[in-house]
């Protein structure tokens, strides 16, 4: 079949859009922790570009969309054999389709990065990267989108489950080994740049139409669906977090506007091509709510989850799956269509990705920490990674 | 020697008004440092994602001047009616500190002393 | 009629490049406070990415482009009743095109805030954009695009009247109620980091491409025009108004040719796909020089438009909207073709415009400062609106 | 002919993708220099996109792409004439071509800056950049892709020899009048702020897709192979000058990792679409390698290119032209294939570029050094060229 | 006059762990500024960009501490405890400079001497 | 006690200078601070945005020198020869206060006065 020159063109476009999601994230990031470690911060992100890219084109891709089996792809496309320039995916190119799945496979342990900001020595964390990706990452996107048991039954249209679920629960259990920051809890660990985060969603909302349009895969009617729900979820999510906040703590922050619109971001992604938009406002409003109360109970629980990778792309996550489940009606029904199966081919969806991403992702930090260690020293962490870990200190005179 | 090196800490929204003051009494050689401090304006506490913290360092504004000794009263002045936030004062408008100064050289003329203040 | 997928894409991205406008505008305006109000200036940006978004698709769209009368439009889509996946608009999908339109919507507001930055209060900022959005924009938007009065009477290729004029004029009629900040004309009041605004008029020019090249609805040869025209007027006027400025005040400054090249921008607006590219040259030469010294008026006349919203959004509109009716020779004849009746229109859809615009703007405002209250406390203003209104600081240690 | 409406929207998003690079490129070098240069090293970016499309559209397009004699294109196309909305470049509209070039046309000059920063006077290198976008760039890139010489001989997919090639020697040239920043090898004159440079990188990879992926000219499958090798050879390149980095010195820092990461992209801009997946691989390995090197060397050689545009454009272009040479096996065969006449003629691109830009850059350099002076004195070069240049400060309370 | 003004520079990530001695002693008033600084810390090279550099200028902190004299030696003692980056102490780990007070206003009451402090 | 604590104001572009010269006169500890400050340097008038303001406050660098007086001397006139923008002198240049120092701890090594500075 020959490729559709419009679907290329978009396809393109959108993957660039989600590679420019990674410097989004690294600003958001970024702005959050304090001077000493935000070079730290951002080199997770900028490094994962690096090394995922280059894991993605040697064997990520075969594993995650080789034919494989129910669990994983094979390695038939191990260094992209038996791709070449006239090799079709639907209506595109392989090789944009290849970019376009190898920027998801980047973001999402870049993702985790933030939960053990100013702690993780970098050494590790190329390594957890590398190893994750294959773990975690390649099977999971296997499962739901590369012809494994998830495809077809559990609705992700742009990786609720493979990017922010498993992304989310995964920093959750990498804190085992990472623990607290020094000194959190006693004094407060304040963002040294806020409009680095704001500047950091802007990039990120402005990524994210081509992380759930371009999901389309094609430039027609299903990739406005797309687009319209991504505008939509993430403006009301930004609302409801802004009054939950407002009411609840006395002001509406702009952190706290910037961190309601990456939650709709993370709850439309799985339903961006399912529902309508009137049910995506809801979503957002939704979203906006519950991932502000998963933020609040870290304060009770009392893990250091540093810039809320669970409270946001978890819950988030978690919630937008579900509610897909429940709001599905374009291409797929769910249950407000009486489809009440739906909900539970979520559920599973979900339950099983949690399942796997913790218990990988404990396995993979408690190897590494008995190799290479996990943790920076205490005098390291003090000084901050920027020094310790790349002999640099962002501002200077 | 009759000069003194005047340090003061004041809030930073009150700058200007300090500033107004100190030339309506003619000394206007100053500098001025962004400090942060903790001192008796304490108890506020902020929550910041969850978690509720005492905020204790805040961002102030350190002036350092330079005056002889007839100028100290009316410096002294000066800062405290530009720096009080009402006319009661509240906690946290700051402090002035007097130390002595034993001598002042004005580099590009080579003065010395009183005159090169 | 079915869609045209190259269309569609083009439509698509260009309305996410016009999203990515709010985040440069907020650098624009955010660099250019003071510390101590920059994330309250950047929330004015952000927040009506919120607010609008969601009153469009709630009521905005409806009122702006259904069938309605000659002054506005009508109910018949108030939670975009009637339109599913394969509604279109010309060739593209009708989300599309409801999404592309929005962003222009949102944008439109958010230019105002520029003005009254440091002194408004947050919630009564919030009240005049939704008010604003649904008693200026929308009707000005149906008489222009909609199949209001002035639809095919006032060429307005991408705003020109509809976004600018309408926020330049409300800026000024909203400092009726907001006058001056404290020290204004005392001090020198200094944007905080000059960095941030080059960037965002970087953003702001990149995310145009968007706003004049997609205004086409098409990816076709007037889609071209309106492209290339976007790129040669900013460029000139960048130029021009950076000439004027080292002129007249001896230095060309980082800040005026910014300054200019946005002036350039909304000038070429109007007008982007109806004027040759050198018509664009021209269009931008002089947009450069007359807000430069529309800008400098304000120094004369005495009243505080922070960041110039007037001088650039409005003169720059008006300068814009007028030279449309003489240069306009692609798809349209103006005056340099011999139909001085189009100036005329021109001339026509100004005036009512700024009259609407100021009138209504100020109604808005009176009904809000007795309500609400629009300005804050003078502690608060010295306090800076950071921390009295949103409980943060931008920068922390 | 008739335009492809999908061509036209890629090569449009293509365009305003590089246009994007320019505040891309004045983050990444203005977060190298010191505080009181940032915004005048800003403005080298932000006004070549001024002088340059505006003298672009009045004569260089025409310079360049007119149909003229082996070495120069002719006057037709002055101030654009003989263009219009309906003139075609293949299957886009003219006017989508000329501003595509236009911005390859901006961008070189300004590469060149980063070398000079902090020394040279505003107004001669107004005049440097436009004396060198007639007088060495609109030739050059006659030659090559104009239809001069050097037209389909050597191998340029998106300008390693017309952008970078041209740039890095440039920018060697202009040192032998602009000479040492005051106290260059006494005291470390460090970055004011890494994170714009880290930002500056993420702009320009985004940018960089069009710049390559866009020379495709079309969004066929070219243009996917283009944007591939664009995706992985940063990669690798960040990941290899990192491996450099961490065992000569010892840590691997967050500005090599950025520098790495643009030493790829240029790398592979003349192999784009000539060269496998595979390819752009080693081809990124080998540029990281030898662009640390290369800027190394300056250690050795004792001279001031401030931000290393030769160690990066100038070593990365001439590394990627022969490495095209070596690997070209799409639409194009290289050594590998057995084609060793490709790999000499890539030689004779790079040789005839170097001699040409060097020759004319200190031919410009001798005049303007003449005439109007090229370097601030020492005492404008203590305060910084923001306040004597341009009469600001870029950060104020 | 029975006060004193101390001001001791410290490494940046000794701060916290300074204050907390500070509270100890229950001095809880001081003033914070960033500042750069060398001293014996040296010979500390830096490779940036192909060539070597002796990085002299390193980020400190700066405490101002006014005290009565009663509270010198305490407040010293804190400061050192807090400061040293381990048992032996490091080069680099700071001074503290005593200088004479002669007086002290606290702005919001007008209380003026010892008691202001 | 035999030791000072001197305190000078410079141009930030002469900071580079002013440590070549102290270090000439084996000065070679200090403490930076960047400040801004007015003083006899006005008259200054900026335009921005179309209104003239004088404009006040400019960015200085502040440096502190602790010393024993036998080298007090030698500092003064390492600064001022460092500072001065050309020989006769700027406004603008600066001012070198000098105050008495009671005391000196070095931290790391718990010394105790002139051996400590
Ligand atoms: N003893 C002290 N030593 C140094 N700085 C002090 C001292 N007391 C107060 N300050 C400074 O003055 C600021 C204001 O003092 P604070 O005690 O908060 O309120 P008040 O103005 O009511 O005395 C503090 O933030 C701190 O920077
Ligand atoms: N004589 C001095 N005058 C002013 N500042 C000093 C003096 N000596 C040291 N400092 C400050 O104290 C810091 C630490 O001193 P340094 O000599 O490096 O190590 P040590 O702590 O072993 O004495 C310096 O960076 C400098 O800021
Ligand atoms: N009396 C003073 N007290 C505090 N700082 C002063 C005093 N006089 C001058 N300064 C500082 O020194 C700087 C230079 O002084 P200024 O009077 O402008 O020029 P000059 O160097 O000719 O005396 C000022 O900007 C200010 O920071």
């Amino acid at each position: 079949m020959s490729i559709v020159a419009a679907d290329t063109a978009w396809v393109l476009i959108s993957s660039a859009l989600v590679l420019f999601m990674l410097p989004g994230l690294a600003l958001f990031y970024g702005g959050m922790v304090r001077r000493k470690n935000v070079l730290s911060s951002m080199m997770h992100s900028f490094v994962a570009m690096g090394i995922i890219a280059v894991e993605w084109v040697i064997i990520g891709y075969s594993l995650a969309f080789g034919t494989g089996n129910w669990f994983i792809g094979g390695f038939e496309h191990v260094f992209l054999r038996g791709i070449d320039l006239y090799s079709t995916s639907g209506t595109i190119p392989t090789y944009a389709f290849i970019v376009f799945q190898g920027m998801f496979a980047i973001i999402t342990p870049a993702l985790i990065s933030g939960a053990i900001v100013g702690r993780i020595k970098f050494k590790s964390y190329i390594a957890f990267v590398a190893l994750w990706g294959l773990i975690v990452y390649a099977p999971v996107c296997h499962w739901v989108w590369g012809g494994g048991f998830l495809t077809g039954e559990a609705l992700d249209f742009a990786g609720g489950t493979v990017v922010h679920i498993t992304s989310g629960i995964s920093a959750l259990a990498l804190l085992v080994f990472l623990g607290k920051r020094k000194g959190y809890g006693l004094d407060a660990i304040k963002p040294h740049n806020v409009t680095f985060t704001l500047l950091g969603v802007g990039l990120l909302w402005f990524g994210w139409f081509g992380f759930n349009a371009g999901s389309a895969l094609a430039a027609d009617e299903v990739a406005g669906l797309a687009f319209i729900t991504t505008f939509i979820a993430p403006a009301a999510a930004g609302l409801s977090w802004m009054a939950a906040e407002w009411t609840h703590s006395g002001k509406p922050t702009a952190l706290g506007f910037a961190t309601g619109i990456l939650a709709g971001l993370v709850a439309i992604t799985p339903g961006a091509g399912f529902v309508t938009p009137m049910a995506a406002l809801l979503i957002g409003l939704i979203a906006g709510i519950v991932c502000y109360w998963a933020v609040m109970l870290k304060g009770k629980l009392g893990y250091d989850d540093s810039l809320d990778v669970f409270g946001v792309h978890g819950a988030g996550g978690i919630t937008g799956a579900l509610l897909t489940g429940v709001f599905a009606s374009v291409g797929a029904t769910g249950l407000l269509l009486g489809n009440s199966h739906q909900l539970l081919l979520q559920l599973e969806g979900v339950v099983i990705t949690i399942i796997y991403a913790s218990v990988c992702t404990i396995l993979i930090g408690f190897v590494l920490d008995r190799t290479m260690g996990l943790k920076v020293t205490e005098s390291e962490e003090n000084i901050g990674l920027d020094k310790t870990c790349h002999g640099e200190t962002a501002y200077n005179i | 020697m009759p000069m003194k090196y005047v340090i003061a800490i004041i809030r930073p929204e009150r700058l200007d008004a300090v500033k107004r003051e100190l030339q309506e009494v003619e000394v206007n050689r100053l500098t001025v440092t962004s400090v942060s401090g903790y001192g008796a304006q304490k108890g506020h506490l902020e929550v910041y994602r969850a978690l509720e913290y005492e905020v204790n360092l805040l961002e102030k504004i350190k002036l350092d001047i330079a005056v002889n000794d007839e100028f100290l009263e009316p410096t002294i002045e000066a800062i405290q009616r530009g720096a009080k936030t009402n006319d009661k004062g509240e906690i946290g408008d700051g402090k002035i500190f007097v130390l002595p100064l034993e001598d002042v050289i004005r580099i590009s003329t080579g003065e010395i002393g009183s005159g090169a203040i």
